[in-house]
């Protein structure tokens, strides 16, 4: 087994990757060879149209954002068993049909409990 | 009703402990007569049971079964022989009495009673039960009243009272976060060293059931066909005896007994002197000897050896003690030492004074225990040295004191006297040193007994103690007439009991006889 | 065909990874990724084995792998919400309120 | 695909309490604030229901939706132990919601979830049921111990079990995994098949195993995993910790013993040298640890923990005996804690905290009947004689001592004796101290209900527990 190290099927995928690479690296490295450098005091401050900036970059975040994103996993992997649902619907028939509209009506009890509760408002 | 005759003795406590959950606090009359009537109960029936016991026949008579579990053949055994008899008789007389000692407390009687019945029960239940499975749990039952009883209606010990300040923290007080003589520590103690002693005897149990591959607890088959290996014989008596010993206080195993004395009440004394201490006995005699005769003859000499420091170092220690409850704690454990003398010499005549002596030591040390304890709700202290001249104000009670300590040396009128006799004269061709060093320990009792009596009754009075009155109401003098006089009727008529307990006594001797006579044993012990 | 063996040591690395990750690190949040990568390092082994066994069972587990990983990040971080409301800190050194 | 009506029926109790469960989230945002007393009858309700339907199927013996799910004597035996513990807390929580102040109806739909979660783990006769059935326990238990989020012990508690809680399940995966690679199938009956067939000599069947036992013993507060219980039984709220203490430990020591002795069982030798490890170091330190505390909830927990290490004793005996004494163990053990934790409820008094043992000073004078209840608990877990703590280590010993592990019973029963000093502490603190001030500590009736029963349970089970083990033994694991 260790004799084709390099599967031979897998060559363009590597190639690929070659070349996206090549192409971020030379730009960058082109970049910085070329430009002229003369650095002065204001062109290192960071950019804040002119004022100082007088709190760290990275404010709290309000809570609305982390209760939106945490709905948003639940109900996207609800959308992940309906992909395998879907491909094999014809096979299964009625007995599908019946299985994934208890799964949805679960999640709808989840849905109309949060909604319920305000989770969903935004102001 | 004549079959079901331990049911009703073993059950008629328990049966008093669930009327009694429905007396209120409020009415101590009715929750007093209620525990005496099922004190009277077992007492008359273990009467009964003494005068038609079938001394011709011997062996296990009155037997009830009931099969408790199939799976593990555990089945609810009851059954007496000559040897159980005349103790389910003591416990029964001692809790008739006790109830009566106890009748002025006041601090929830409802609940003393319940554990007290229970206490009884449960000591009741080791002596007529014949299924090893049964005969621990009744053992390790005997535990949980005995902790609540001292720990709530006990008394603290040796100036407790006087200590400046209560949180003194010596080393055995830091370990148990209590003052060292506080009754808490007392009850805590008992308890860990009876569940200690118990784990051992357990853990023989569990071996046998394992090995005898019967798979069963009945004592009987296990003795008629059990086939425990040769080699787990010696192991397994060791194990049994030290389990067991400890309760009955051997002499390493006794620095418990003094101190549970000292703090218990008046009736829970009474009865764990009378009875408690005799579970051990009875129980290396119900398991170690029927099972391991062979393995009793090989080992008893050690218990032979064991016996005389007990007799001796209780006998001194009591002399120098200041406290009556203490002097008597060390006195009962000094007369254990007799009865494991007695069986130690493993013939008819001294297993049957052994056994007898048990019967009588119960009645002495109840009525010493219960006067102590009338003294103290008297005089409110226990101390002898500030005690004194209190014949005076209470002739009544003096007397029976007189009585009780004749008793306890054996004065020739009471049941104590045939039984020390017997257990002197059976052991004197085995061991005639340990012998002799008995019968100078009788005259240790006679000192320390007569120095209390001197101390507590006569003498100059302090005019402190001017109000103590007497026993006058018949409540507090029927238990002392009770116990004093059964001490001297079966002194004076012991035939029946003696005919009774040689049944039980000789199949014994016979197996453990039968394996082959006791090597003379070399040397000076 | 890629050997099962380099997916059961990939699935191995990861999975320790993941447990030095939660055994090292201090931050709450570090520690609830590295549990996700101990699951998904169960994911990796289960796929693989259901490939080289030929069985469907593997794969099938991992969606309910997946399922529970995602439950468990969002009770998570609302613990880790309540905990930094509570107690101003997510650095699991001081979370030490209870001891021995 | 075939679904027939017995697949339901068989499910039922399952389906009943999830339909509740999401019925109460339902009615809750639509119910006023103070109405919030219906949502527990509603819960007691559900879980009568399902009591009656396990009832029925109390002795079927049928493997349903195609190897997942099986319905047995066994599983039915626990699934009863957890539909009284879940009553017992729901009843206990009653009172003690509204004087926390968090008295939210979603609490009932957590109970009701935790307790569909421990019955799917109980009867799931396939590795994957197992799992799912877990970690939706043990995710409703992360809920439920966090509940008083405005207290931080409370959210430290939910915190610890929750990052060691999905930790072990990290693990316990990761050992189903190699598992389902050596066996090829995640089905316990396949997978015992199979190791008929190949040679258990292989040792990442080995490493697998000790994955497996870390994961459950995680669960069981077995000691190497045992850091987070006394901490998550101080902070979380009572009922929940009863709840956590009985219903948790009891589900997961059904699955393990199912997963090891139906799946497992060839490799006996290997993982039984691991569990006596585990038991040894576990009632060792549980005994020992406890006699130093103060805090009632964490000196229960570690009593808990000792309690496992007796319980595991039963499991790693391996025959019928040993299934039958865990059996007989697990629900004298739930009826002892909860009735404790239902006396710890009980002190919760305005400012009194309640949890230290000296909190309890003086209460026979306080609430003579709440003394007189614990009492009977305490005796019980110290395993004296009249009481049903007796009768289970008596029955552990003699599994033991049968399969000549006699070391083992005499070292249980050393740190039986050992344990016996802070039981009797708690007594000693109720009967013989006095009360710091003579109110008398009125018992709200729910709370009176579930001590009595619990003490009478007690009392039955250590006097007279004839019929009751019989139950416990046909419904034992048959071994194939």
């Amino acid at each position: 087994m260790p004799g084709n190290f390099i599967p031979v099927n897998y060559l363009p995928i590597v190639i690929f990757i070659a070349i996206a690479l090549a192409f971020g690296g030379v730009t960058l490295l082109l970049g910085t060879l070329l430009r002229p450098r003369r650095i002065y005091k204001a062109k290192l401050t960071p950019y804040e149209s002119g004022n100082i900036p007088f709190s760290d970059a990275r404010a709290p975040f309000p809570l609305r954002y982390y209760i939106i994103a945490m709905i948003f996993v639940i109900f996207d992997i609800e959308t992940v068993f309906l992909y395998p649902w879907a491909v094999v619907y014809d096979k299964i028939g009625l007995y599908g049909l019946v299985e994934m509209t208890l799964f949805i009506s679960v999640l709808l009890v989840g849905y109309i409990y949060a909604w319920k509760k305000g989770a969903l408002e935004w102001d | 009703m004549m079959d079901h005759i331990l049911s009703t003795i073993l059950f008629a406590p328990f049966v008093g402990v669930v009327v009694l959950l429905f007396i209120p606090n409020a009415r101590p009359l009715a929750v007093r007569t209620t525990a005496s009537i099922a004190g009277l109960i077992p007492t008359l029936a273990s009467f009964y049971l003494l005068y038609h016991y079938d001394s011709a026949a011997g062996g296990y008579q009155f037997t009830e079964q009931y099969v408790w579990s199939k799976e593990l053949g555990i089945s609810f055994f009851l059954g007496v022989d000559g040897i159980s008899i005349p103790l389910a008789l003591a416990s029964s007389i001692l809790l008739f009495t006790g109830v009566f000692i106890s009748w002025h407390i006041e601090d929830r009687p409802k609940e003393f009673y319940i554990f007290l019945l229970i206490l009884a029960a449960a000591t009741i239940g080791v002596y007529v039960s014949l299924d090893l499975f049964f005969l621990y749990f009744f053992y390790e039952m005997s535990v949980l009243p005995m902790y609540v009883l001292l720990g709530v209606w006990g008394s603290h010990t040796k100036g407790y009272l006087e200590m400046a300040d209560k949180e003194k923290r010596d080393s055995v007080g830091f370990i148990f976060n209590f003052a060292s003589n506080s009754k808490e520590y007392a009850a805590m103690k008992l308890t860990l060293f009876l569940s200690a002693g118990a784990i051992v005897a357990l853990i023989a149990i569990l071996i046998i059931y394992a090995t005898s591959g019967l798979h069963t607890f009945n004592l009987v088959e296990l003795q008629a066909h059990g086939r425990v290996p040769q080699y787990l014989h010696g192991i397994l008596f060791l194990l049994i005896f030290f389990g067991f010993a400890s309760i009955a206080p051997i002499w390493p195993l006794h620095s418990w007994s003094p101190v549970g004395h000292a703090a218990a009440p008046a009736a829970v004394s009474m009865l764990h002197a009378g009875v408690l201490m005799k579970l051990g006995h009875f129980s290396i005699i119900r398991v170690g000897y029927t099972l391991f005769p062979d393995a009793t003859r090989e080992w008893m000499p050690l218990a032979a050896v064991l016996c005389v420091f007990s007799i001796v170092y209780g006998g001194l220690v009591a002399y120098f003690q200041r406290d009556t409850k203490y002097v008597i704690g060390y006195s009962s454990s000094s007369h254990m030492g007799y009865v494991f003398l007695g069986m130690a010499a493993l013939n008819v005549i001294s297993m049957t004074g052994a056994v007898l002596y048990m019967f009588a030591h119960a009645l002495a040390t109840g009525m010493l225990f219960a006067i102590a304890g009338y003294v103290y709700d008297q005089t409110h202290t226990r101390d002898i040295p500030s005690l004194g001249g209190l014949s005076s104000k209470m002739p009544f009670i003096a007397g029976i004191f007189v009585v009780a300590v004749a008793a306890s040396f054996g004065l020739p009128l009471t049941v104590n006297f045939i039984g020390e006799l017997m257990i002197l004269v059976g052991s004197w061709s085995i061991y005639p040193v340990q012998t002799i060093i008995a019968v100078l320990g009788i005259g240790l009792t006679l000192a320390y007994l007569f120095r209390m009596m001197r101390g507590v009754f006569y003498g100059p009075m302090d005019p402190h103690y001017a109000h103590a009155q007497d026993a006058s109401p018949f409540v507090d003098r029927l238990p002392l007439l009770v116990m004093a006089a059964t001490s001297i009727y079966f002194g004076l008529f012991p035939t029946q009991f003696i005919h009774v307990i040689r049944a039980g006594v000789m199949p014994l001797i016979a197996a453990i006889q039968g394996a082959g006579p006791i090597p003379p044993v070399g040397g000076p012990f | 065909m890629v050997p099962l063996s380099y997916y059961v040591i990939l699935s191995a690395i990861v999975f320790f990874i993941g447990v030095i990750g939660v055994l090292i690190r201090r931050n709450i949040i570090i520690l609830l990724l590295s549990i996700e990568l101990m699951l998904n390092a169960a994911n990796i082994n289960f796929v693989a084995f259901s490939h080289y066994l030929k069985t469907i069972t593997g794969q099938v587990f991992v969606f309910f792998v997946l399922t529970v990983a995602a439950a468990e990040v969002v009770i998570g971080l609302a613990i880790l919400i309540a905990l930094y409301r509570g107690k101003a800190t997510v650095n699991v050194e001081e979370v030490n309120l209870m001891k021995w | 695909m075939t679904f027939s009506v017995t697949d339901i029926g068989a499910v039922l109790p399952e389906i009943l309490i999830a339909v509740y469960a999401c019925a109460i989230l339902l009615i809750e945002p639509f119910l006023p604030k103070d109405r919030r007393e219906i949502l527990a009858y509603f819960g007691l309700a559900a879980l009568g229901l399902a009591f009656i339907a396990t009832w029925q199927l109390l002795w079927a013996d049928l493997t349903v939706l195609n190897g997942m799910f099986v319905l047995d004597p066994f599983g039915n035996f626990f699934k009863l132990l957890l539909y009284v513990a879940a009553i017992m807390t729901i009843l206990l929580s009653m009172g003690y919601l509204r004087r926390e102040r968090i008295d939210l109806g979603e609490y009932y739909a957590f109970i009701l979830l935790a307790i569909c979660g421990m019955m799917i783990m109980v009867s799931g006769s396939d590795l994957v049921t197992v799992f799912l059935g877990l970690e939706l326990m043990s995710i409703t238990f992360y809920i439920l111990v966090g509940f008083k989020r405005f207290e931080e012990k409370s959210l430290e508690a939910s915190a610890k079990y929750f990052i060691l809680g999905s930790f072990s399940s990290g693990i316990l995966l990761f050992g189903i995994s190699l598992l389902y690679g050596l066996s090829g199938t995640t089905n316990l009956e396949a997978v015992a098949l199979h190791l008929r067939g190949a040679d258990p000599g292989n040792p990442a069947w080995v490493l697998a195993v000790i994955l497996l036992v870390a994961g459950f013993g995680f669960k069981i507060a077995a000691v190497p995993f045992h850091m987070w219980a006394p901490d998550v039984y101080e902070g979380a709220p009572t009922p929940v910790t009863a709840f956590l203490s009985v219903g948790s430990k009891a589900a997961s020591f059904a699955v393990f013993l199912r997963v090891f002795m139906e799946a497992l069982g060839g490799i006996h030798a290997d993982w039984r040298f691991l569990l006596i490890l585990l038991s040894v170091i576990t009632i060792v330190m549980g005994s020992v640890v406890a006699l130093v505390q103060t805090n009632i909830k964490r000196m229960l927990a570690y009593s808990g923990i000792a309690h496992s290490g007796y319980a595991l004793i039963g499991l790693l005996v391996g025959d019928r005996l040993g299934i039958f004494s865990l059996m007989l163990y697990m629900p004298i053990y739930a009826v002892m804690t909860l009735g404790a934790f239902g006396v710890v409820t009980l002190l919760r008094r305005g400012g009194v905290e309640g949890d230290a043992i000296d909190d309890f000073a003086g209460l026979a004078k306080k609430n003579r009947l709440a003394a007189l209840a614990m009492l009977i608990f305490m005796f019980s877990l110290a395993g004296i004689p009249p009481t049903a703590g007796f009768i289970a280590k008596f029955y552990i010993f003699m599994a033991a001592v049968n399969v000549h592990l006699t070391w083992l019973a005499v070292l249980g029963v050393i740190f039986t004796a050992v344990s016996a000093y802070f039981y009797l502490k708690v007594v000693m603190v109720m009967y013989m101290k006095e009360p710091d001030e003579e109110v008398h500590l009125a018992a709200p009736p729910a709370v009176v209900m579930v001590l009595a029963v619990a003490a009478v349970a007690v009392l039955l089970l250590g006097i007279y527990p004839g019929p009751f083990l019989d139950y416990a033994q046909n419904a034992a694991l048959k071994i194939r």
